[in-house]
């Protein structure tokens, strides 16, 4: 088949199918709605094998042009989409997991009056992260950019009766928007810069530029990046958007849209490649990111909170992989965590949906005999999180700790103190969840086997994906890598010159710590359940990380009050006392002057007469002077 | 004919046509705004009309026009009409307010 | 041919509608509105770029006043405009009780029929003649159908606007006092001012398009006006009679005093950003729908004027374009406002909540133009935006910055507003109706709209091209 | 020659001060009688003897006739009610003193009056009068017709009384009435 219409498919599936879903939302069963969806989604990522099957790694990328869209006076950004490895992998992850939780979503939704809603939305929103990854220029992955962020907007809202999930929807997005600024800035600099927004031009153009402009731009973008990948600073919306249902959480909150400000890096790495100082904020952000949200989660008890922010924290590690220059090992990182986490978050809702409902920790407990599949996919999701070795987290994180080895030790040092902190919250919510003896209430069942059908291909995936970048060292030749290559520009300057000693010592070293850090936690979650009390009751750093560092109420006091102080001062101060006073001036002048002159009105001829002969006399005074 | 007598405009100058008619229309201009009785302010108006026809003749006899005649002619039949009708509302005038006040007219008060 | 039929056929549905007063006034109006698109759409269709001339008469040659009209892209953009507009600006009023509905509807065919004018006028002084003429019908709509305090409202608005026209005035019988009477737009475009002359006159001919649009500080008219005005005279005075500003300033202010125009160009950007943040920043707590509604407008069109003024090809152009998508937005959402006043019975966001309980499919409507007011790529408004970001980027980098917080204000109160209309629990009380086929009728095809031109601008940004251009190497050459 | 202009134009200013300044109605109206018999005689003077003519019957015949026909029916012949205030008739005075200088001193020297080219004696006559008349201006002098009937028609108006007796031409209540005649 023609691969130009193809690619075009791709997207275009998705689409048809948010627009006929909104359309018939009334009149479509629960399941109807799902089957459809889900087939449309299998059907863009048939499209996907396809065009990969068809693709020359070696010819470089190809662009398909699709229509012409903002022209005007030498700017021509057209709607074209790119097909080259870089969107090929994220096509794979986008249409591959997500039409594995669309699978799963019709177990989960199918008690949902609004489920065709549902998956409409859901199409729209695999649409526009397609848009986003195939897009040939920044303009139309900021439409993918935008439209996910409205699509998690939707759908972290999609339980609109309760006030507070709208409200972290409207955080999400706002935040988001935060970000786009500086994407929007990014993108009207690069064009004053390059006269055009198409990728591989601007990437042409750039390379050897050495301009203070090329930072800026780089910084724009990272700005971008971090409101929708949920960085320091924009970081909060993330675990408010586990509001949404469960599978939303797993394929827009862990696998996709997160991803987002990774792969504009990757897509950009030649711009970010000539801007060693951007570089170096990603990295540090990067790591100051995964170790606040990894402490933050050694104390949550919201089941999908924990997941919310060990997702905030291994996004962390990927920036930092961005910030070391290594593009591959992030988005392989990005892969293998697509897979782990959305298997994570899905059987954290398998667990909720036993459950009827029940997110918290404490109330579960010893549910690995009645929902035993989950379990055990839920445990292979975790050991892959966790990084023991020959699981596909192992390599990803591995290969991003080798890195920061290279740069140095301390980097090292801190990252492994992020995975330590992994190990250790992820294993306490398996032990607290699926050991020990049920604390709650409701009678847990198994879920049906749509649900539990997409977790095991994602378990076998998770255990399996590190296979797709195995390092030389385990006998692979970085396959991954390669292909990224031809269209990242900026893998080609990545290089790992540890010599293998040193990687077994590390690995090794890496391994043994979460060994005793499980065991650790074995001891007090499995054995005995220690469950987090009052947190009034707590030490005081303990409860500033209890309370999420206290970020949440700090923004509030900072940018939240005082911007509706400012909005109510703006509106009673400048507006009633000085702009509305200013045409009232005008008007009560103008009146004024009204009722004074209205006294010269005496109704008398005589009067009349009389100013009539002065006005006359005065005008023939004026002619005689002046003539 | 006899051209001495009735060829004053050949003998007297026009400029004193011209201040004649001037004062005569000063003073009727001063008679409207002075007096308060309706029927004088009328009167001081033909006047004023009067004193505007004088100048007129004056020119066309010093022109040897006969239009500024005719003239003449046309604002005496304006003025016919004009008392006509100026002297009616004056008798409505008394006919409702019981007086020939100008004042008392001055509904136009702003 | 074409600019007599726009101009009469609302004029005599106005006239035909006063004279015979029939019971059903509103299909005769959406007749003459439907006639005038009709024309419109056929002067789109022929249109091959340049500049037409429909009419070209003597009427005062003593001072060199010649009844001329035509257009050229742009003016063809704002007939456009103007002939989309109206329908559904008609269209609005059924099912709203009213009285006098003959007179009220011959009013607005009367502003299309002027607005008609001023978008044809390629002469300053009939071009002020219209200008000043449409606010006559918009004066009596707003005086007779309008809500509280009608009266102290529309006298200020009109008085203040008057004075804006009053300078306007002014600076046109200067400029025609200089040019030797020629007042064509040409003729005056060709005029080689002085600096220091060009430095004033900006003013004398900018306030009345200062205040029209209005931008900061001169905005106070606005929002006690669309607050109190009936729902369709908003919609006239935010759609069209606010871009009769932008396209003042686009032939009379920048070809006409270039040099005062680069002399207060950052003066008026900063102001107009200014207002656009402010206008942002006082939408967030309003409680009341309208004037949050209000106070969104004054923020979008503070963008679109500091588009304008950056004085490249893609302010201008931009916001050129988004004019347009403004137009359709401003229409929809105080539509929306009125369907949700007529379900709730109040503009009192805290009233409000879970709208979308009963009315699913107006919620979807909604949201569908919370969509574009957010300007979210693929709608209208974000091709507009994007262009006036990138000019705005060339002429001061903090420029594009300040106009993109912009961006941000505008999720925050637009989506707080949609929240709290339609989100929550549902509200006790008698269930109110889903939307109608009315609201289907003027909502479906606006929206289809702003989606079609987001995906495909192409067709309004190449009307707008060539003239910008032109304009611009006209300001630059000597 | 000369002398009879002066002693014509003194007793048309005399007689024009009387209309003025006379408190009775009556010898207003006579004042101004004697004053238009002046201004016929000045026509007679300047040989347009057509003016003259028609002068005396319209304005002394016909109209001050009808000016004492108006004052004997209301019954105004006694002298002056109220004046005004003595600021205002000063003010009056000078103004009209004070436009009779200014046009005076405009006449004076702004204005220069060409001089007669050659002088025709006849133009005052009837004959050339009424030619002028009849060819160059006989749509004015039809029009007016128009112009008369239509005060014939608002005179009728404006005297005619309601069915039910009340005045036709006004809507002053009662009320009004009673405060103004107080």
């Amino acid at each position: 088949m023609n691969q130009d219409l193809l690619a075009a498919l791709v997207p275009a599936l998705p689409l048809a199918g948010a627009i006929i879903l909104a359309s018939l939302r009334r009149k479509l069963s629960a399941n109807a709605a799902g089957g459809l969806a889900t087939a449309l989604i299998v059907g863009a990522f048939a499209a996907s094998v396809l065009l990969f099957l068809g693709f020359d790694a070696a010819q470089g990328g190809r662009t398909v042009k699709l229509l012409d869209w903002v022209r005007l006076a030498g700017m021509d950004i057209p709607l074209a989409l790119r097909i080259d490895a870089l969107s090929l992998t994220m096509m794979f992850i986008v249409t591959g997991v997500g039409a594995l939780i669309h699978l799963y979503s019709i177990g989960y939704m199918h008690a949902d009056e609004r489920a065709a809603t549902f998956f409409a939305q859901l199409n729209l929103f695999t649409f526009a992260m397609l848009l986003l990854v195939m897009g040939s220029n920044f303009l139309v992955t900021f439409i993918g950019w935008e439209g996910v962020g409205l699509c998690s907007y939707l759908l972290i809202g999609f339980w609109y009766r309760t006030p507070e999930y709208n409200y972290a929807a409207r955080k999400a997005f706002v935040m988001n928007r935060i970000g786009d600024v500086g994407m929007v800035l990014a993108m009207v600099l690069l064009f004053q810069r390059f006269g055009t927004l198409e990728y591989d031009a601007i990437m042409d153009r750039a390379s050897g530029v050495n301009d203070p402009l090329m930072v800026a731009a780089t910084l724009f973008l990272f700005l971008g990046a971090t409101g929708k990948s949920a960085q320091i600073p924009l970081f909060t919306w993330l675990p408010d958007a586990m509001a949404g249902p469960t599978p939303v959480s797993a394929l827009i909150h862990a696998a996709t849209m997160v991803t987002a400000g990774i792969f504009l890096t990757v897509r950009s790495s030649a711009l970010f490649e000539l801007a060693p100082f951007t570089q170096d904020i990603i990295l540090w952000v990067g790591t100051a990111t995964a170790l606040l949200a990894a402490s933050i989660g050694l104390f949550q008890n919201d089941i999908k909170k924990v997941l919310a922010y060990s997702t905030v924290s291994q996004l962390g590690y990927m920036f930092v992989a961005l910030g070391l220059g290594s593009y591959s090992a992030a988005m392989f990182h990005v892969t293998t965590h697509a897979f782990f986490k959305a298997l994570l978050f899905l059987g954290a809702g398998s667990v909720i949906h036993a459950l009827g409902g029940e997110q918290d920790i404490r109330r579960m407990g010893g549910l690995k005999a009645p929902v035993r599949t989950t379990y055990i996919t839920f445990l292979i999701g975790t050991i892959a999180i966790a990084g023991l070795p020959l699981m596909s987290g192992f390599f990803s994180k591995d290969l991003i700790m080798a890195f920061a080895f290279q740069r140095s030790p301390v980097l090292f040092a801190l990252l492994l103190a992020g995975a330590l902190m992994t190990a250790f919250y992820m294993f306490r919510l398996l032990f607290l969840v699926f050991h020990g003896s049920y604390r709650g209430k409701a009678h847990p069942h198994e879920s049906p086997l749509t649900m539990t059908v997409p977790l095991m291909v994602l378990s076998v995936l998770s255990v399996a994906g590190g296979l797709l970048n195995l390092p030389h060292l385990f006998g692979g030749h970085e396959a991954m890598k390669h292909f990224l290559e031809t269209a990242a520009e900026g893998i080609r300057y990545e290089s790992l010159e540890l010599s293998a000693m040193t990687e077994i010592v590390l690995m090794a070293l890496t391994t043994v710590l979460v060994g005793v850090v499980i065991y650790i936690a074995h001891g007090r979650f499995a054995v005995k359940a220690t469950l987090e009390g009052d947190e009034a009751a707590m030490p005081f750093l303990k409860r500033l990380v209890a309370r999420r560092w206290r970020v949440d109420e700090l923004y509030r006091a900072l940018f939240e009050r005082p911007f509706g102080w400012l909005s109510t001062n703006l509106h009673a101060i400048a507006e009633n006392r000085v702009v509305a006073p200013l045409v009232r001036g005008v008007g009560d002048a103008a009146l004024r002057v009204g009722e004074t002159v209205r006294g010269l009105q005496t109704g008398n001829a005589g009067f009349h007469l009389l100013a009539m002969l002065c006005g006359l006399i005065l005008l023939l005074t004026f002619t005689l002077m002046g003539g | 004919m006899e051209q001495g007598i009735l060829t004053a405009i050949r003998t007297v100058p026009l400029d004193h046509y011209v201040l004649l008619s001037f004062l005569l229309f000063g003073i009727g201009a001063a008679g409207v705004a002075l007096r308060r009785n309706t029927i004088i302010v009328l009167m001081c108006i033909e006047l004023m009309f009067n004193s505007v026809n004088l100048l007129l003749a004056a020119f066309s006899a010093h022109h040897s026009d006969p239009r500024g005649q005719v003239f003449v002619f046309f604002i005496m039949l304006v003025a016919a009409a004009e008392v006509t009708v100026g002297l009616s509302i004056l008798v409505m005038m008394k006919r409702i307010v019981d007086s020939v006040d100008v004042d008392q007219m001055n509904r136009l008060k702003g | 041919m074409i600019a007599a039929l726009l101009l009469l056929i609302p004029f005599v549905g106005a006239l035909a509608l006063l004279l015979l007063r029939p019971a059903q006034a509103r299909p005769i109006a959406l007749a003459a509105t439907l006639a005038s698109l009709a024309v419109v759409l056929y002067a789109w269709a022929t249109f091959t770029g340049g500049a037409i001339t429909h009419l070209d008469l003597a009427w005062a040659d003593a001072w060199g006043l010649r009844l001329t009209m035509g257009h050229d892209g742009v003016g063809l953009l704002l007939l456009l405009l103007t002939g989309v507009v109206f329908p559904f600006i008609v269209a609005a009023g059924y099912g709203q009780p009213e009285d006098r509905p003959a007179t009220f509807n011959a009013l607005l065919l009367f502003t299309q029929s002027f607005l008609y004018g001023v978008f044809l006028a390629q002469n300053a002084v009939l071009f002020y003649i219209f200008y000043e003429l449409t606010l006559i019908p918009v004066f009596l709509l707003l005086l007779y159908w309008g809500g509280e305090h009608r009266r102290s409202i529309t006298m200020r608005f009109f008085i203040y606007t008057l004075l804006g026209g009053l300078a306007l005035l002014f600076g046109i019988v200067y400029l025609l006092v200089q040019n030797g009477g020629n007042g064509d737009f040409a003729a005056l475009a060709a005029m080689d001012l002085p600096a220091g002359t060009q430095q004033w006159l900006f003013w004398a001919l900018f306030l009345a398009f200062a205040i029209k649009l209005p931008i900061f500080p001169f905005h106070g008219w606005q929002p006690e006006t669309y607050h109190m005005a009936p729902l369709q005279g908003t919609m006239v005075l935010g759609a069209v009679m606010l871009k009769m500003g932008l396209y003042g300033v686009y032939r009379l202010v920048l070809p006409v005093v270039p040099a005062g125009t680069a002399y207060w160009q950052d003066t008026v950007i900063v102001l107009a950003l200014i207002g656009a943040v402010y206008g942002g920043v006082i939408a967030f707590r309003q409680s009341d729908l309208k004037r949050l509604v209000a106070y969104s407008s004054l923020s979008h069109v503070g963008l679109l004027c500091a588009g304008l003024f950056a004085g490249n090809a893609y302010g201008i152009g931009g916001s050129l374009y988004q004019a347009f998508a403004h137009a359709i937005l401003v229409l929809c959402m105080f539509y929306i406002v009125g369907a949700v006043q007529e379900r709730t019975g109040t503009t009192d966001l805290r009233a409000m909540g879970g709208l979308k309980n009963a009315a699913p499919r107006l919620a979807a409507l909604y949201l569908l133009v919370v969509v574009n007011a957010v300007a979210l790529p693929l709608t209208q408004s974000f091709v507009g935006e994007w262009l006036m970001f990138a000019g705005l980027w060339q002429v001061k980098g903090w420029y594009a910055f300040l106009g993109l917080t912009t961006i941000v204000l505008g999720a925050i109160y637009v989506f707080y507003a949609y929240q709290q209309v339609m989100l929550g629990p549902g509200r006790d009380g008698p269930a109110a109706a889903d939307a109608s086929m009315r609201d289907h009728l003027v909502l479906v095809p606006l929206i289809a709209i702003t989606l079609l031109l987001g995906v495909w601008p192409g067709p309004v940004l190449d009307l707008v091209d060539g003239p910008v251009l032109q304009l611009l190497s006209g300001l630059t050459a000597p | 020659m000369a002398a009879l202009f002066y002693i014509l134009a003194a007793l048309s200013v005399i007689s024009a001060l009387t209309v003025v300044g006379a408190r009775n109605p009556v010898t207003s109206v006579i004042a101004l009688v004697v004053c238009f018999l002046s201004i016929a005689a000045h026509y007679v003077l300047l040989n347009a003897q057509f003016l003259a003519m028609v002068h005396v019957i319209v304005y002394t015949g016909a109209i001050m006739v009808l000016f004492l026909f108006v004052i004997m029916l209301l019954n105004l012949n006694k002298p002056d009610g109220p004046r005004k205030s003595l600021a205002m008739r000063l003010a009056a005075a000078v103004a009209g003193g004070l436009l009779f200088i200014t046009l005076a001193a405009a006449v004076r020297q702004g204005v220069q009056i060409p001089p007669a080219a050659g002088f025709d004696p006849g133009v005052g006559l009837v004959r050339s009068v009424g030619h002028v008349l009849f060819t160059e201006f006989l749509l004015p002098f039809e029009v007016s017709s128009v112009l008369f009937l239509s005060a014939i028609v608002g005179v009728v108006m404006l005297a005619k009384k309601d069915k039910d007796g009340t005045d036709q031409a006004t809507d002053i209540t009662e009320a009004e009435r009673a405060r103004r005649a107080a």
